[in-house]
């Protein structure tokens, strides 16, 4: 058997009745006209993702009504209604709108300075040996500090108030933020780096236009987790750092509310920070990927 | 009856009956005199609001603190739970100290000064510092200092204030930080709580749900009962109390600064609720709490009813 | 027998990527029957839509029109029945060697346990020329290695139909006729189905015994033709197809 | 002139002298011996990294020292010296081996069922488009929650504890690493995704096998991420929760301290922390990055 | 006089990839000059180090030994006066337009400002029959495409030497023949020197003027000849150069 095989191997025969060749006449290549499948209702709602997300918000807001009524405990765990009215109560006296105000402000402060700090940190770590070791040791010292670590040097150098509250937000989105645009640098294809110093690019230029957008999907994922972060310790932070009275933010509504047992209105302040994160992750991240990522198709 | 109790007590002197009552093992003692088999579980936290929470999630029999998280949710939980106080621990003046030599009075504070304390606008502290407000500055000047008030937890506030190198500069404390504070030669006292309050205020209590009390009354006897042997020992021992706290606690306090804490003659170890119902009067008509009473005993379970409270 | 039941066919298959902004038409209307043993070339100018075709059979893409079947079965999604050797160099695992490459393909699709495994992964990779790497990641070969790795995995899994899109362009003369040569001795020995994408008209002769030429963008079927083995017969072929390839162009003689 | 070269063009000309050709016999294969470049005694230890994150450790603690000396405060910022001392004197009467130990143990569990939560939102968010929306959704919206406004619902479910510890650790480890490697799933590059489908992957098995590696570098970096929070996280939330009695952490230590105003012994605490952070860089995740990443090469 | 003045001379370099496992030495001790207006071919078997003697004087690695002066001055670093053109696919910048990847390369380096530089961009884009697609971003592109938008953009730049990895592999014959056009005609107008990896002996003869063969790994120089445009030499030529490459090899005709 094996033996015919090799036989046959320098013949390759034709098969025994030659199929029959095929021709085709030249085609117009303007006229292509297609016949799609059509998609039925369902589908075509499903590929809707602001239906899909909206249909998951529901489900959240549905299941906390029931729980919360469930556990019929307001001063521990309201309901969502209490809290959607607690919510509105709240935004028509103005005391969370000004909270609000006043929190995204020195956030927005405390996140673009945590961005130019890594920014900075990343660059030096690009641009030599001892800056990438800079950026890993400081990066694996300071990182796990809690913000009250360095309560006592923000005192003495920022005294007390917004420029203190700035600095823990810088220490919370930084090192996010430059672990991952590192990362995402140093994962950038050799090719497309060769290509950039190729055309001489070097230093904040090379970063700028090559490894910006090539570590692009990398740095949008530290962004949103220092975004996030920013909010988290910027709530807390408030509480550990004095707040001058009449001057809180979200946190120390939240606090207060607490202290006093509004408990409603506690939930209507993380509402908000829930609020916030949902319309900053669905316009601004969402719009920049689909301006980037998406148009670049570099995510699959 | 329940078979265990969780108790839970904070950072102080002033939870000292209770250290006593967890070292020297007097519940468990008093309830076996009851009849009664029963374990103890002692918790710390770091603050009233935690305590609340714990105690409104079923996590905690018996609460701990100061006059303004009981009165808050008693307040609250005038329709459900009905929480009211147990008993007082004792009456403890607090001190707004100041590092300035300029500021005698309450008068002399200006935008120049921060006072720390515990949380703005609600705290016993800030509190009482608008009652003062209103008291020596006059009627409707109660908010006059609440624009240099910045919330402050007790040691941030004394290292930022002794430390001098912040904008801190007065802080209205508790004990033991007030009085470390004061043995500074450059600190010195502008108020005193008990000029605020006509007299000498209940600092600490303890509290629980009805449900509790009413389904446990041996075990509140026996409660109330070691309260008692821990404050009759802290009167009549108090250098063995302070030994025993020393030993308990962390604490970096020499032997004799303890007992001085404990002895400190505007100090009253009692289980009598003092001077509550000013606070109940003036957080009710600034919007604090939603409900307000005439009596004292409103606030309180029968344990206390039958001392001569105010 | 082997006529009335064709292996995979192709009925009217309109591919097309949409993206956001842009819709675009790869092939239109593209028929063909591949047979059982087929060597079947797809043959065309670049970006006529010979490699979407491929992945469509593959079954990443599905079609706007028209259907695929294979065994009769519609082609729904990808599967170890077709085994495919990418255009493009980034197809190894970097995460495995060499060896590891053509094993890992081996088990995953549960063909053959570790040893087993193992012993055919060895045998393809010395087929390829590359016995001395077979510990090497892939990050550490040349563009042509990365390809002979890709073909070694592809033919070492015997699939049913072997999809192969430009395998030999990365590699010299040399290297590339012992690939072919390495190609047409393995199906000489199992008879499998090969679905071969080349830009060499030479290559697809000597390859294929029957071929499809597409015309330029967007793909559609100019003509099925039959190969040869007969040298004499090959230069006419060759000459032919590059006249109906390139029908509308100043007549030069093929070169290179 | 163009005329000229058009002519040319057809032409092609040899140069006017032809150059000569070249022939080598061929060498012998196996004796190939290279003359390398020396490397400076300096360039050679600059290449030790171990080497210069010591230099950069050094520099650090100087500072300190120095910083800490000038401003002759112990009560706000102790000298490094001091700190020392106090970790030293810490060290042997067994207090933070022990809270350490207490942290490590709830900070592990913690971190081990955030990277399993993680893993299954992201799987599921691989799986099916209501998946992704699901995990987007809820990482937009619960990531900047701070753990304070997790504390009831801990209360009710856990009780107090480390069980609550541990819940409020995996919600700030989880998000973190699920949008690292979620992005990092979508970052794989289509060719990969193709291949391991090819051999007949689905589900489990390809996340496992091609997805994981293939976005190895972004979970690493997310593992980083949350590894720090949860420390950060497990700082602020032992004081929220209150200890039962002798069973504080570091968290409790440095608060505790920070009561007595034994600020070196906070400062120990916080450098404890600092040592775990260098440590578990500098072994776990440097020999972690070794042996996968640096061997694929798959960072430049 | 120009060939007194090498603008490109290789001595004796050795060219070695470190990694913490291995030490793979691609080129073992090669020499050549390459004088101003060369189309200097790089030719030898898959895996001899073509790509890396060229990345080398792309100014990417140092050499282990040896060294390479670019008109006398010594490499250390990537310019745009050495435009390469990679053998990879993701050689495009994924977040531009197949204009924008021309324009950019001439802005970035510094050549023009940004009309001119869409004008010569857009011509070039034309001359390699992309213009339907210039405002495509490279993930809509097929492999060929890619390549020939990366060949258009080397072009483009005009730059003292360009450098060229393989770049027709993925085209098909017409496409090819096409490109290898446009660059001898735009060799004859602007008079660049061009260093380009073939591994097709026929292309090399083609477009060279001096063709450099490389030995197997690790690859040495095994000859430097000059090439010819004469029909008949060339026949002869590539039969001669097949012979030196696959001297130990079975005698076979190239047929591919
Ligand atoms: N991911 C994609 N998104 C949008 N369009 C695409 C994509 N991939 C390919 N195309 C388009 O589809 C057409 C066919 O591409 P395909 O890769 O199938 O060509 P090809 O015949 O394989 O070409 P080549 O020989 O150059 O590889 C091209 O016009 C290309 O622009
Ligand atoms: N990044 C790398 N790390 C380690 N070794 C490498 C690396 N790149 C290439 N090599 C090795 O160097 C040698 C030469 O590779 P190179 O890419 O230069 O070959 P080539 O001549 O271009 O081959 P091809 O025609 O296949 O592209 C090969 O043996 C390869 O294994
Ligand atoms: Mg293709
Ligand atoms: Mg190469």
């Amino acid at each position: 058997m094996s033996e015919a095989v090799a036989q046959l191997r320098s013949i390759r025969p034709e098969p025994d009745e030659p199929r029959p060749e095929i021709f085709h006449d030249e085609i117009d290549g303007d006229d292509l006209s297609v016949v799609e499948q059509r998609l039925s209702l369902f589908e075509i709602l499903y590929r809707e993702a602001w239906l899909r997300k909206l249909l998951i918000l529901i489900v959240l807001a549905v299941i906390w009504e029931i729980y919360g009524r469930s556990l019929n405990n307001d001063l521990l765990f309201p309901t969502f209604s209490a809290t959607i009215a607690a919510f509105f109560r709240a935004v028509m006296d103005g005391s969370l709108p000004a909270a609000a105000w006043s929190s995204g402000k020195v956030l927005l402060m405390g996140y673009g300075l945590g961005i130019a700090l890594a920014a900075t940190l990343t660059a030096l770590a690009m641009a030599s040996r001892i800056g990438t070791d800079f950026l890993e040791t400081m990066t694996s010292m300071f990182n796990p500090l809690p913000a009250i670590a360095l309560l006592p040097l923000a005192l003495i150098w920022f005294g007390l108030g917004n420029a203190s509250l700035i600095f823990v937000l810088v220490h919370s989105v930084t090192w996010a933020i430059a672990l991952n645009t590192h990362s995402g640098f140093l994962n950038v294809s050799q090719t497309m780096k060769m290509v950039g110093r190729n055309y001489g690019l070097r230093g904040p230029r090379f970063i700028a236009k090559i490894l910006i957008p090539a570590a692009f999907p990398s740095i949008l994922t530290g962004l949103k987790i220092g975004w996030a972060f920013a909010w988290r310790t910027l709530i807390a932070a408030e509480l550990v750092f004095g707040v001058s009275s009449g001057s809180g933010g979200l946190g120390w509504l939240i606090f207060e509310n607490k202290n006093m047992l509004d408990i409603p209105k506690v939930f209507a302040g993380l509402l908000t920070v829930i609020i916030i994160g949902l319309v900053v992750e669905n316009l601004i991240f969402r719009t920049i990927e689909r301006l980037t990522i998406e148009r670049w198709g570099v995510q699959h | 009856e329940v078979t265990t109790v969780r108790l839970a007590k904070q950072f102080g002197i002033g939870y000292l009956p209770l250290t006593l009552i967890e070292e020297q093992g007097l519940l468990e003692k008093h309830a076996q005199e009851a009849g009664l088999e029963l374990s103890t579980e002692w918790l710390r936290f770091t603050g009233g609001s935690g305590m609340n929470e714990a105690l409104l999630s079923d996590n905690l029999d018996i609460a701990s603190g100061g006059v303004g998280p009981l009165l808050t949710i008693w307040a609250r939980t005038q329709n459900n739970m009905q929480i009211k106080g147990i008993a007082a621990l004792e009456s403890m003046p607090l001190y707004l100290v100041t590092t300035d030599p300029e500021v005698q009075s309450l008068a002399d504070f200006n935008s120049s000064h921060k006072i720390a304390l515990p949380a703005v606008k609600t705290s016993i502290q800030a509190i009482t510092l608008q009652m003062g407000a209103e008291k020596l500055l006059g009627e409707g000047q109660h908010g006059a200092l609440d624009a240099f008030t910045v919330s402050m937890g007790h040691p941030d506030a004394q290292l930022a204030m002794m430390g001098g190198q912040s904008e801190i500069n007065a802080h209205f404390g508790a004990p033991p930080f007030q009085q470390q504070e004061l043995k500074d030669e450059g600190a010195h006292k502008v108020l005193d709580s008990f000029e605020v309050l006509g007299g000498p205020h209940t600092f600490n209590l303890i509290w629980a749900k009805n449900d509790f009390i009413e389904n446990n009354p041996q075990v509140t006897a026996a409660l109330m009962g070691a309260l008692e042997e821990s404050i009759a020992f802290i009167k009549e021992n108090p250098e063995e109390a302070a030994r025993i706290w020393a030993e308990a606690e962390a604490t970096n306090l020499t032997h004799e600064e303890i007992v001085e804490l404990i002895t400190d003659e505007r100090v009253n170890w009692t289980t009598t609720p003092e001077g509550i119902l000013p606070y109940v009067e003036y957080m009710s008509r600034s919007g604090l709490i939603t409900v307000s009473t005439e009596d004292w005993r409103d606030i309180f379970f029968e344990t206390v009813h039958d001392t001569d409270g105010s | 027998m082997q006529h009335k039941d064709p292996l995979l066919t192709v009925q009217g298959v309109t591919l097309q990527y949409k993206t956001p902004h842009h819709l675009i038409t790869a092939t239109y209307r593209v028929s063909f029957d591949v047979m059982q043993g087929d060597r079947f070339i797809l043959l065309g100018p670049s970006g006529c839509g010979k490699s979407t075709l491929q992945k469509a059979v593959g079954g990443y893409i599905t079609p706007t029109e028209g259907e695929m079947r294979l065994k009769g079965r519609k082609i729904t999604q990808p599967g170890p029945d077709r085994m495919m050797v990418f255009q493009e160099f980034d197809q190894l695992l970097p995460w495995k060697t060499v060896k590891q490459n053509v094993t890992f393909a081996l088990q995953a699709s549960g063909r053959m346990n570790k040893r087993e495994a193992e012993e055919k992964a060895m045998e393809y990779v010395v087929k390829v020329g590359l016995e001395s790497f077979a510990d090497s990641h892939p990050h550490m070969l040349s563009g042509g290695m990365k390809q002979r790795v890709a073909i070694a995995r592809g033919m070492a899994m015997e699939p049913d139909i072997l999809l192969m899109d430009e395998p030999f362009a990365a590699l010299d003369a040399l290297t590339r006729r012992r690939m072919q040569d390495e190609l047409l001795k393995l199906w000489d020995e199992t008879r499998f189905t090969v679905l071969f994408v080349t830009h060499s008209i030479a290559e697809a002769i000597k390859i294929g015994n029957r071929i499809l030429l597409l015309s330029p963008h967007p793909g559609r079927v100019k003509a099925e033709l039959n190969s040869t083995t007969d040298p004499a017969r090959a230069t006419e072929l060759e000459q032919y197809i590059h006249q109906m390839l390139f029908a509308h162009e100043p007549e030069e003689a093929e070169h290179v």
